[in-house]
């Protein structure tokens, strides 16, 4: 179960970790890209949570959409488009309601990387952050059926984010701006699959700190 | 990092403010979202031509607002895709009600938001199709990447369509015509330094004093080769070699399906230039280059066309598409038939681009 | 030295060849002695307009040769003022019997050749009057100095003057109209980055990651003052107040006169600006500085003189009179009045300025 | 007395010190102009030399007239035409001569001196080359009046475009593009002095070699 706060803090924790990863995601985009990953997502979740005061009070559907929205039309380049359809698309997964079962939960996660892929048309192994995030959502599916708690199931997805981020080291992109570098690409950790798993990562922190345990840092 | 500007956050907002006061004849500047738009818009009965792209190309995209060629023009951040609610309060501003032709570089992050913003426009009631210039030869596969880039071709595109545009073709027209210029446009670039993205602040990349990159993007991506420097008669061969000498290129692009409501995947190969093709050749300063050296590369380029039986009919020599302050120069060829030479040769009044008017 | 050049010794004749080749429409270049000349060449019962200088300066002087501008231009070896033949050469082909009109910029070199070159025009029959651009307020006093370089005004007396010449204008009224105009035209600059002339292969000048010069000339010449990098408004502010603050200026210029047959020296007084002035304003890229950057100086000079009662009529913002690669940026203000808008706005079809054509 | 050939020699000579001392005059104008003087007089005289051939069996006059033109038409920049209308100036001065007396040769420097200054309007004292030139024109008129020898005369003129040259250091330009320099000018000997001497040192090492007398080192 996730509670509507629990998601208002989920943004809010983002948007720290995105400001604390600033550099950190704009250094791993200099490597194989523009070098603007971070100050993106950055600028993004600024804009997040300026708006999210005038919706924290509505549901979880319309908190999320309201965030696909902001990032939408602010975070430009492949990022914006990207992120704000996750957030979109799990805004519309999961309309009306105020708090999430696993079921929701998990439901959620995949309409919103269905949306990712569909929108960028990525494939795994593309060095994208659906590297990250495809894993994660068969972990999460996977988890549930084999009937964990909520904390568990995110637990598995971050794990699997985390793999999979790690994973993109190797691989040569095939999508976005690194694509160009061939196998220049080669040996550099996607900025995109890194702020994914920061994402999944921070609701889980958010979710397991409710549920008494202890906070891990988020880098 | 020295540069013409107060600070980096607030660069893209007073270059435009700029603009606006310096050209209010020809275009008005919104902001938040920000559009540049053509000052007399919406033109009664005309289709609306409506590009953008991350800032740093001036003139293009902002610089070509103007009758004969953009309706509005979408500016990012530096080098950064601009958002699809600019795209859509741009579109909603200058449709006529004959509709929105969205003319995209092929960058993952402009192809994606051109798209959200044509499927949030069309939920407005505004027809709207998306065409992708991918024209940069030094990107060899499409299988592999995300395939050329928008480079040069843009510009040219950008001039017949909206001239086409101008003439009343309508949506469909104008769409089929981006399109087949794309299909006979190709480019290719190089770098003599580097370019220093304002918030960044430092060099994108190093280049050795006597080192050049050949097949930059015009975002500083890398090359094709980094090579020692050479003479400009030999870097003007390589680039028009890459160019004349590309195999047919196919690529699998998303266009609108107006009939079917839907996006859908169209492949398209293009053909190679031959002996007896008449050409429009761009020879394209990347910012910092002075315009008697790009002259320098037009007479070596004239020289490999006519040994290869390209006849030059027009040509553009000096800044249109740029990468900031980088010292370089791309080469763009497009092969033109009678339609095309016409619609260039038609009136353009923009503050880049400007004849018979 | 990375420039897109093929050596120094051939970079000016191959530059020009380039020029040629790619606007044969409006130019043809002639070698041995070297000049630019309109296509076509004399345009009957017009004088002609002839300018000049050092290369490196492009578009101008080559760039502006065509219909509604300069009939030739003669360019020297970079910075190095060309020679007497040149303008001889160019005088007799360009000359349609109506007289020749030479635009000088005041540096010791161009006014010496052109005045030795006046002489031999005469001797072969050609009338010759010239006049001299001196308006770059960074020199103080003309005392103790060569005096005023001539900078951006050049430009636009070359705009104004090549109007009034195609309106049909005899020699002595565009002689005086070129004067007027330099009489109103005033001009300061800064850069941000040395530039290099390719013979030497080095920086001209020296400065550090964070230092500008302000008051530089189109040469590389020092300036009034080196400073630490500032905002741009702070520098174009700095620039503007120069210009606009400027008291009279005194020098005496030497023009033939006619009556007497000889060389005679002119004692001329100009007037500050003052509220209720119309201007044309030019925002002059130095070669190596992105146009956005431009607009961010248009932006606060448009704002500036606003403050100050002047109101702008036209403006333009580009590159048109640089010093190779160099970064950095011109300010001229030129005080209009009806006569002068008119012949502005009157058609050009040049490589470097073109409306209306 | 100086004879045709010893003219024709002397340009020869001039052509060889200043091509070896192309980058010496460069330097010096580098420091207080464009950095070209050296390149220009080199350039010029490599121009003499391909039509000195062409003259060298006429008359004294039309030699240094050929020789005027072609500077005037190949050195550009100030240079071109002051020491275009010297020599323009100097063969006007001795026409149709095949010799030249010392009052010749004295009166040929004086209306070449003449003609630069009237081309440039400079003063003694605004450190130009007419600091060399006139302090040189006043010593050989003063020798030929207290009835030295050519060499003599020479030797004179030399002595005082030397001191002119040197004097120059101290000064504050005044005119040409040094000028724009203001007190920053002061320090730097002027590079039109520099040439200006050798121009009348090589003279007189032409003449007095001819003379039986050693040849000194030109610069
Ligand atoms: N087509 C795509 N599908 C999925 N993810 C993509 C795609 N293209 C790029 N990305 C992701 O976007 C990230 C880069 O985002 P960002 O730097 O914000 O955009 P841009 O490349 O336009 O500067 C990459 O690291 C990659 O994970
Ligand atoms: N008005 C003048 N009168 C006399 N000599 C001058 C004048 N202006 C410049 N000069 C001389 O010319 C020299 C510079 O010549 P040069 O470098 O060839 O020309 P430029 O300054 O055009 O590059 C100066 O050192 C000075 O001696
Ligand atoms: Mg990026
Ligand atoms: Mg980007
Ligand atoms: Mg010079
Ligand atoms: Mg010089």
């Amino acid at each position: 179960m996730v509670t509507r706060d629990q998601i208002v803090e989920w943004l809010k924790l983002v948007a720290r970790v995105l400001e604390e990863n600033k550099d950190y995601l704009t250094k791993l985009d200099a490597a194989i890209g523009d070098a603007d990953h971070g100050i993106n997502m950055d600028r993004g979740f600024k804009k997040v949570m300026s708006q999210l005061p005038s919706v924290q009070d509505k549901d979880i559907g319309s908190i999320l959409k309201t965030t696909g929205m902001a990032l939408i039309s602010s975070v430009g380049g492949a990022g914006g488009p990207l992120y704000g359809t996750l957030f979109m698309r799990a805004g519309m997964a999961v309309a009306n309601k105020y708090e999430l079962t696993d079921e929701d939960l998990v439901h959620m996660w995949e309409a919103a990387v269905e949306g990712v892929i569909q929108r960028g048309r990525a494939q795994p192994g593309d060095k994208t952050m659906v590297d990250a995030l495809l894993p994660a959502v068969e972990a999460m599916k996977k988890a549930l059926e084999e009937g964990a708690d909520t904390v568990e199931i995110l637990r598995r997805g971050v794990a699997a984010a985390e793999k999979g981020m790690k994973d993109t080291i190797p691989l040569q992109a095939r999508k976005g701006r690194a694509s160009y570098l061939g196998e220049r690409s080669i040996g550099h950790q996607d900025p995109g699959a890194t702020s994914s798993y920061m994402l999944l990562k921070a609701l889980l922190d958010v979710v397991s700190k409710e549920a008494g345990e202890e906070e891990t840092s988020s880098e | 990092m020295k540069k013409l500007i107060n600070k980096p956050e607030t660069f893209v907002r007073e270059s435009l403010e700029g603009m606006a006061l310096a050209h209010p004849d020809i275009l008005k500047v919104h902001f938040d979202p920000t559009f540049v738009y053509r000052a007399d818009a919406p033109v009664k009965g005309k289709v609306a031509i409506i590009s953008g792209g991350g800032s740093g190309h001036e003139p293009l995209h902002g610089g070509f607002v103007g009758k004969g060629m953009l309706d509005a023009a979408c500016p990012g951040e530096v080098f950064t895709s601009p958002t699809p609610d600019q795209m859509l309060e741009a579109a909603k501003t200058v449709n006529s009600g004959e509709g929105v032709l969205f003319i995209v570089k092929n960058y993952s992050g402009d192809v994606m938001n051109f798209e959200m913003a044509a499927d949030l426009a069309r939920a407005e009631g505004i027809r709207v199709l998306n065409i992708i210039i991918d024209d940069d030869v030094a990107v060899k596969d499409s299988l592999y990447t995300q395939g050329r880039r928008g480079t040069g071709t843009t510009v040219l595109a950008e001039k017949i369509v909206g001239a086409a545009a101008e003439r009343g073709y309508d949506l469909r027209r104008l769409a089929d015509l981006t399109r087949k210029v794309n299909m006979n446009g190709r480019s290719m670039g190089m770098a003599l330094t580097s370019c220093t993205v304002p918030a960044k602040g430092t060099p994108t990349f190093d280049l050795g004093e006597d080192e050049i990159e050949i097949g930059i993007g015009i975002h500083g991506e890398p090359g094709r080769e980094r090579m020692k420097w050479r003479p400009a008669d030999e870097i003007t061969e390589l680039l028009a070699l890459s160019i004349i000498e590309d195999p047919p290129y196919t690529r699998t692009l998303r266009e609108f399906d107006e009939e079917k409501g839907e996006w859908v995947e169209v492949e398209l190969t293009d053909e190679p230039f031959k002996a007896g093709d008449r050409v429009i050749a761009m020879v394209n300063g990347m910012g910092g280059t002075p315009i008697a050296e790009l002259y320098v590369v037009y007479r070596k380029l004239a020289q490999i066309c006519e040994d290869k039986g390209l006849t030059i009919v027009r040509n553009l020599v000096g800044n249109y598409i740029t990468s900031l302050e980088m010292q370089g120069v791309m080469i763009t060829l497009l092969r033109v038939d009678d339609e095309m030479v016409e619609l260039w040769d038609d009136p353009v009044l923009t503050p880049g681009l400007r004849w018979k008017a």
